[in-house]
């Protein structure tokens, strides 16, 4: 069984979810002035997860992600600013404007990336896993992914291998209803995904991915089996992405009305805020202070990310190879 | 059934993307073996009422659904299960056409094509048909960063027993699907993100443009640009610049990666002595290596310079704009390729 | 429920198992001998399987196999001694002589060809299905595969393709307890493969793969529900593989007594023999008369191969493409 | 810790299989970081009494699991989960040596190579070491068909961010694979079917051949005859026939395929005027192309003749003996390519 969050992960849960919600409504306004390009995912919606299964980890432990990658990375520690001027393209970027929003990773924070590729994480982190059980760093690797990639091999490759060798690894399906623009429903024919686990005698939970306090609370189990050593677990959070697919979707196959009621009354930041305020663990002004922080620090992320250089074309073959000596080599 | 003798109709400036839609509409309307898979060709089936499917991340497939409802299939994202299932269907008595998103997701279903499609045939004792298609989003251009913008065709290109087109223009890309569908070989179509939102002129009506032969889609007598793809129209603009230095330049387009068409690319090195390759994939293991490698073998007699190849750069693509404008092959990058030829 | 097999069935079936096992010691013969070359798996142990499942197909239904392809296209009916041209690399061969072992097809007869790449029929035969859906043929698509294989993404990702579209496809799990010198329960943390058929909500049914009658039973079933539109099923098959990995196998990876015991007590033919004499099916003198013209056909089909042209090494880039005029090009 | 600069011992002749054993013994004591996985690299970890492991299909494994116990890892059959999960692990601190049974195998399991490990340091700003290395068996002549014999290296060396080596020979085989242990980036390792059972001097104790750097290993004149992997051999045979008719043909080993050493080709071309290249994998998108486009770029100056690709054929690889031999490159065509430049 979890504790139940403390204030202060409380604190640092809001701050993240928050921060995520500003950083992606302030990504949508940059992309409608056309002050940013590429292909970008939104994780509106999904906030509650990426804060409370990373209100576990630390430093040491490793998170794999996927093209919808903003929430686990901020949620892992990634800079915001770095992110930001990341997505400027800029020199100044998480990865100096070389990976952009499907490539942010940051190692020394334990974020294995985010993938273009649907389902590349899920072996990225069981290798990760596999790492900390023979060195025995006592750390955890979690794969996020969604709904769409539990349809792909490597998930199924990936969590038989993790069961086979008991690793410390908890696989994150953050099942949202949609794989792009097709209805979950129309591709996956288990109601669960998490029935997915018994394939390889894994252990399983399913958590309401709008509640903060229930995948708090799974997610820690899982966890903690995981550094117990008792092995992997398949988590799956029920959610719902509020925005399109990618900033710019038209969103015209899916019925507005679906939409409109989870952003209603399935709104994680919301639903947070209403628990945490009537049980007073956190007061509404804690809150508040936490959301003029986190605006500033949007803010002045763009700022600074507009303002800062590109790379230069010159660099271009830089960085391809650890051994420089074969730098640009053919 | 061939349709290229069919009268073609008027031509209209269309995208590139529309004029595949009509390539798909007119192949499935005449064979009702040919199917579409893909992820989100129909987007979810019956839909709620004031909702409409999106056909595919570019929408080439929308309607289609409509038009056809049992032979447009979504599926699953599971690129290993779609292709080798497409295999299974073609050499049963379908002729599937798959939408792979990208090129870039080969990585998760290339032994349908590397070790069966492209295999059965030769390897039964020349017994089976395999008529299947697979259309990919290629190129770069589009700050899609490095696992969406590759041009992966040369890995395609150099399997035995499997064709890969690449169309530079509207009208090259409907009938050169449509021979590809029409094909008992297994194809990759290529669609390069450059040309997909181009308009240029398309005859209507069910015609093909044979898979095999390259195209002189300029005359000049200087140098000989050869180009593929987004890379042809590339060419052409190297090649109005050139001409105002006084140089005349030829422009080859490829239109098929494999089989390449080798006759054509001596002839016009013959008509100039000189030849630029232009690739919008990498250099190594390259088209624009075979095709160097061409000129030094059978057309080493005809060569009076360097053979050049202008290619992306040899690393992943880079998001940010100007990394990936330095990664990419430009007009100017050619002109100075050529110029230096001369 | 499958009826019982009628008198014509069981004697198709043991003439069926019967030419597979004499067809496969003749090709251990000729190994020793220096007489064959490349690799050769064999299906000694688990003929039941194929002997049973195939006895519900027809022509029209298709079969996609695996690098231990011999007994399923014999089941098939492909031509023994076309088969063993192959082998010989004659011109006379299945193929040609291009194939070989793990690549003899017969596409007239639905069989879809043996495999080298563990896993790749799975979709060959989801494709198969689609068409016998789509085409309205009435056909059944059955892929064979070995427990190890359950490890391949292609095997996920085609069953809940199958699923979804509920294909009338059956998947038969051969578990024979080892992949190459890996034992199973190393590699598969489930005790039951077809516990596997969870993950995509599909039907899934367990046989004893040494018991003819058993796997006729439940693969009549599987069949019988694909056939009519009930959907895919998979099929566990618990059986044994009695000699090496492939011909010329060292076998010292495996404890002795463990074949020994499945061999003594557990071969599908002898307990075939047991059955059906018992239970007066069959009759001796019915099976030694099979028997007889077994070891005929397979002289015959050995005699005639080592006899049979090789092809010419001018040929050697015909066939690569359907459309000759783009033969050997590059 | 580089160890080329360890006194290496007495040479005595094994096969390649038991140099690469040893340089994996090697690897292991002086890393404990270096884990290996695998299809039976273990086989099935705590035997019954009276068993042994196999040691991977070729045997090279055997005996390891015993000494690092913990370190030497069977996998299921999930190529993609095992190079997936390699990758993970490289960048979280271990140095996984992976063994893929067959290069032929790569159908299953590209992703990881192509658009992860590949790409990881270039578009995560620099910032990843992936020391990965995949070892895994390459060529045909074994009559092991069209899926267990290809020479499938042009799909890994065109992949930028990806290192690809094949030695020649158990030294080299010994000495590369040590350096592609202890390298920070992912490098395939090819073990080509033809000299692997093929004994040949090793040094005893630690030494690495540095990755990039190819080998003159026979002086000559008249031609140049580059070689890789299998085809050196060949090469070296081929010398040999032409010597007796007093042609003097120099070999050159690439040993490296990405990085290719440039300069060492244009340096034997210089020395003799005319090339060939023999390459054991199909000639489209080769190592072998890329050969001939360096000649005819870089090395246009140096060029007395044509430069000649002896490949493979441009078909799957057939069973049969005969025609697997009129497949494959052999010494009498390098001779006879040779032959017409003269
Ligand atoms: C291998 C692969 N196939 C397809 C895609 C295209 N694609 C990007 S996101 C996506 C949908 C993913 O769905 P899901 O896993 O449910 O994640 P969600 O987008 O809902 O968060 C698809 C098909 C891809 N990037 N990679
Ligand atoms: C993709 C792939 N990986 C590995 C191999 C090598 N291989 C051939 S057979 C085999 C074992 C297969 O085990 P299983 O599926 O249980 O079938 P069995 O051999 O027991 O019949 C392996 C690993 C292969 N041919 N293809
Ligand atoms: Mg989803
Ligand atoms: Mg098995």
């Amino acid at each position: 069984m979890t504790r139940p969050p403390t204030t202060e992960v409380l604190q640092v849960a809001y701050r993240t979810m928050r921060t995520i919600r500003s950083f992606e409504e302030a990504l949508v306004a940059l992309v409608t002035q056309g002050r940013l390009g590429g292909f970008l995912h939104t994780y509106v919606g999904q906030e509650a997860i990426a804060a409370a299964v990373c209100a576990h980890l630390g430093e040491h432990d490793h998170v794999a992600s996927t093209h919808r990658g903003h929430g686990h990375c901020i949620a892992k520690g990634v800079d915001v600013r770095g992110m930001m001027a990341e997505l400027f393209g800029r020199r100044t970027g998480t990865c100096g404007g070389r990976g952009g929003s499907m490539h942010i990773a940051d190692l020394g924070k334990g974020m294995l990336g985010a993938n273009g590729i649907v389902g590349a994480g899920i072996p990225l982190a069981t290798g990760a896993a596999l790492t900390a059980k023979l060195k025995r760093t006592g750390g955890v690797a979690v794969a996020f992914f969604g709904d769409g990639a539990s349809n792909q091999g490597a998930f199924h490759e990936s969590l038989n291998m993790a069961a086979n060798w008991s690793l410390p690894a908890v696989y994150v399906c953050e099942n949202n209803g949609w794989g792009e623009f097709t209805p979950t429903a129309f591709v996956v024919p288990v109601k669960d995904i998490a029935e997915r686990a018994r394939a390889y005698a894994m252990h399983a939970l399913i958590a309401d991915g709008m509640d903060f306090f229930d995948v708090y609370a799974q997610a820690g189990e899982a966890i903690a089996r995981a550094r117990g050593g008792a092995g992997p677990s398949l988590l799956e959070c029920k959610t719902y992405r509020f925005l399109g697919h990618y900033v710019g979707d038209p969103l015209v196959y899916r019925a507005k009305h679906e939409a409109d009621d989870w952003i209603r009354h399935r709104d994680p930041l919301r639903l947070f805020e209403a628990r945490v305020t009537r049980e007073g663990l956190l007061t509404e002004s804690n809150l508040r202070a936490i959301d003029v922080d986190v605006a500033a620090l949007v803010a002045d992320a763009v700022a600074r990310a507009q303002d800062a250089p590109f790379p230069d074309a010159g660099e271009l073959l830089h960085g391809v190879f650890a051994t420089s000596d074969a730098e640009g080599a053919r | 059934m061939s349709a290229a003798s069919l009268p073609a109709g008027e031509p209209r400036a269309i995208p590139t993307a529309f004029a595949i839609a009509e390539a798909l509409r007119i192949a499935m309307a005449s064979d009702p073996d040919v199917i579409l898979m893909g992820e989100d060709v129909a987007g979810g089936g019956l839909r709620p009422e004031g909702t409409e499917e999106i056909g595919g991340i570019m929408s080439v497939t929308r309607g289609l659904v409509g038009q056809f409802p049992d032979r447009v299939l979504d599926t699953p994202i599971s690129e290993m299960g779609i292709l080798g299932a497409a295999v299974g269907a073609a050499v049963t008595g379908l002729r599937p056409v798959i939408e792979l998103m990208f090129i870039d997701f080969l990585g998760t279903c290339l032994d349908p094509l590397l070790n069966q499609a492209s295999k059965f045939r030769y390897m039964f004792g020349g017994k089976a048909r395999v008529p299947l298609t697979v259309r990919t989003v290629t190129g770069a251009g589009l700050q899609a960063a490095a696992q969406h913008s590759q041009s992966l065709y040369w890995m395609t290109a150099g399997i035995p027993g499997l064709k890969t087109v690449i169309p530079s223009n509207a009208a090259d890309a409907k009938g050169l699907l449509l021979a590809a569908i029409r094909c008992d070989d297994p194809v990759v179509f290529c669609e390069p993100k450059g040309i997909l939102f181009v308009a240029s002129d398309v005859p209507e009506g069910d015609y093909e443009v044979p898979i095999g032969r390259a195209k002189v889609v300029r005359r000049g007598s200087d140098v000989s640009l050869v180009g593929m793809g987004a890379t042809v129209g590339m060419a052409l603009a190297a090649a109005a610049d050139l001409e105002r230095d006084g140089v005349s330049a030829e422009v080859l387009d490829l239109r098929s990666l494999a089989p390449l068409d080798e006759d054509a690319i001596l002839e016009t090195l013959g008509r100039t002595g000189r030849l630029v390759v232009v690739d919008e994939a990498t250099p190594r293991c390259s088209i624009a290596s075979d095709v160097a490698a061409l000129c030094v073998d059978r057309g080493f007699d005809l060569l009076n310079a360097p053979v050049r190849r202008v290619t992306a750069a040899m690393c992943p693509v880079p998001f940010t704009r100007v990394l990936e404008e330095a990664y990419m092959p430009s007009p100017a990058r050619i002109v100075e390729a050529a110029r230096a030829l001369l």
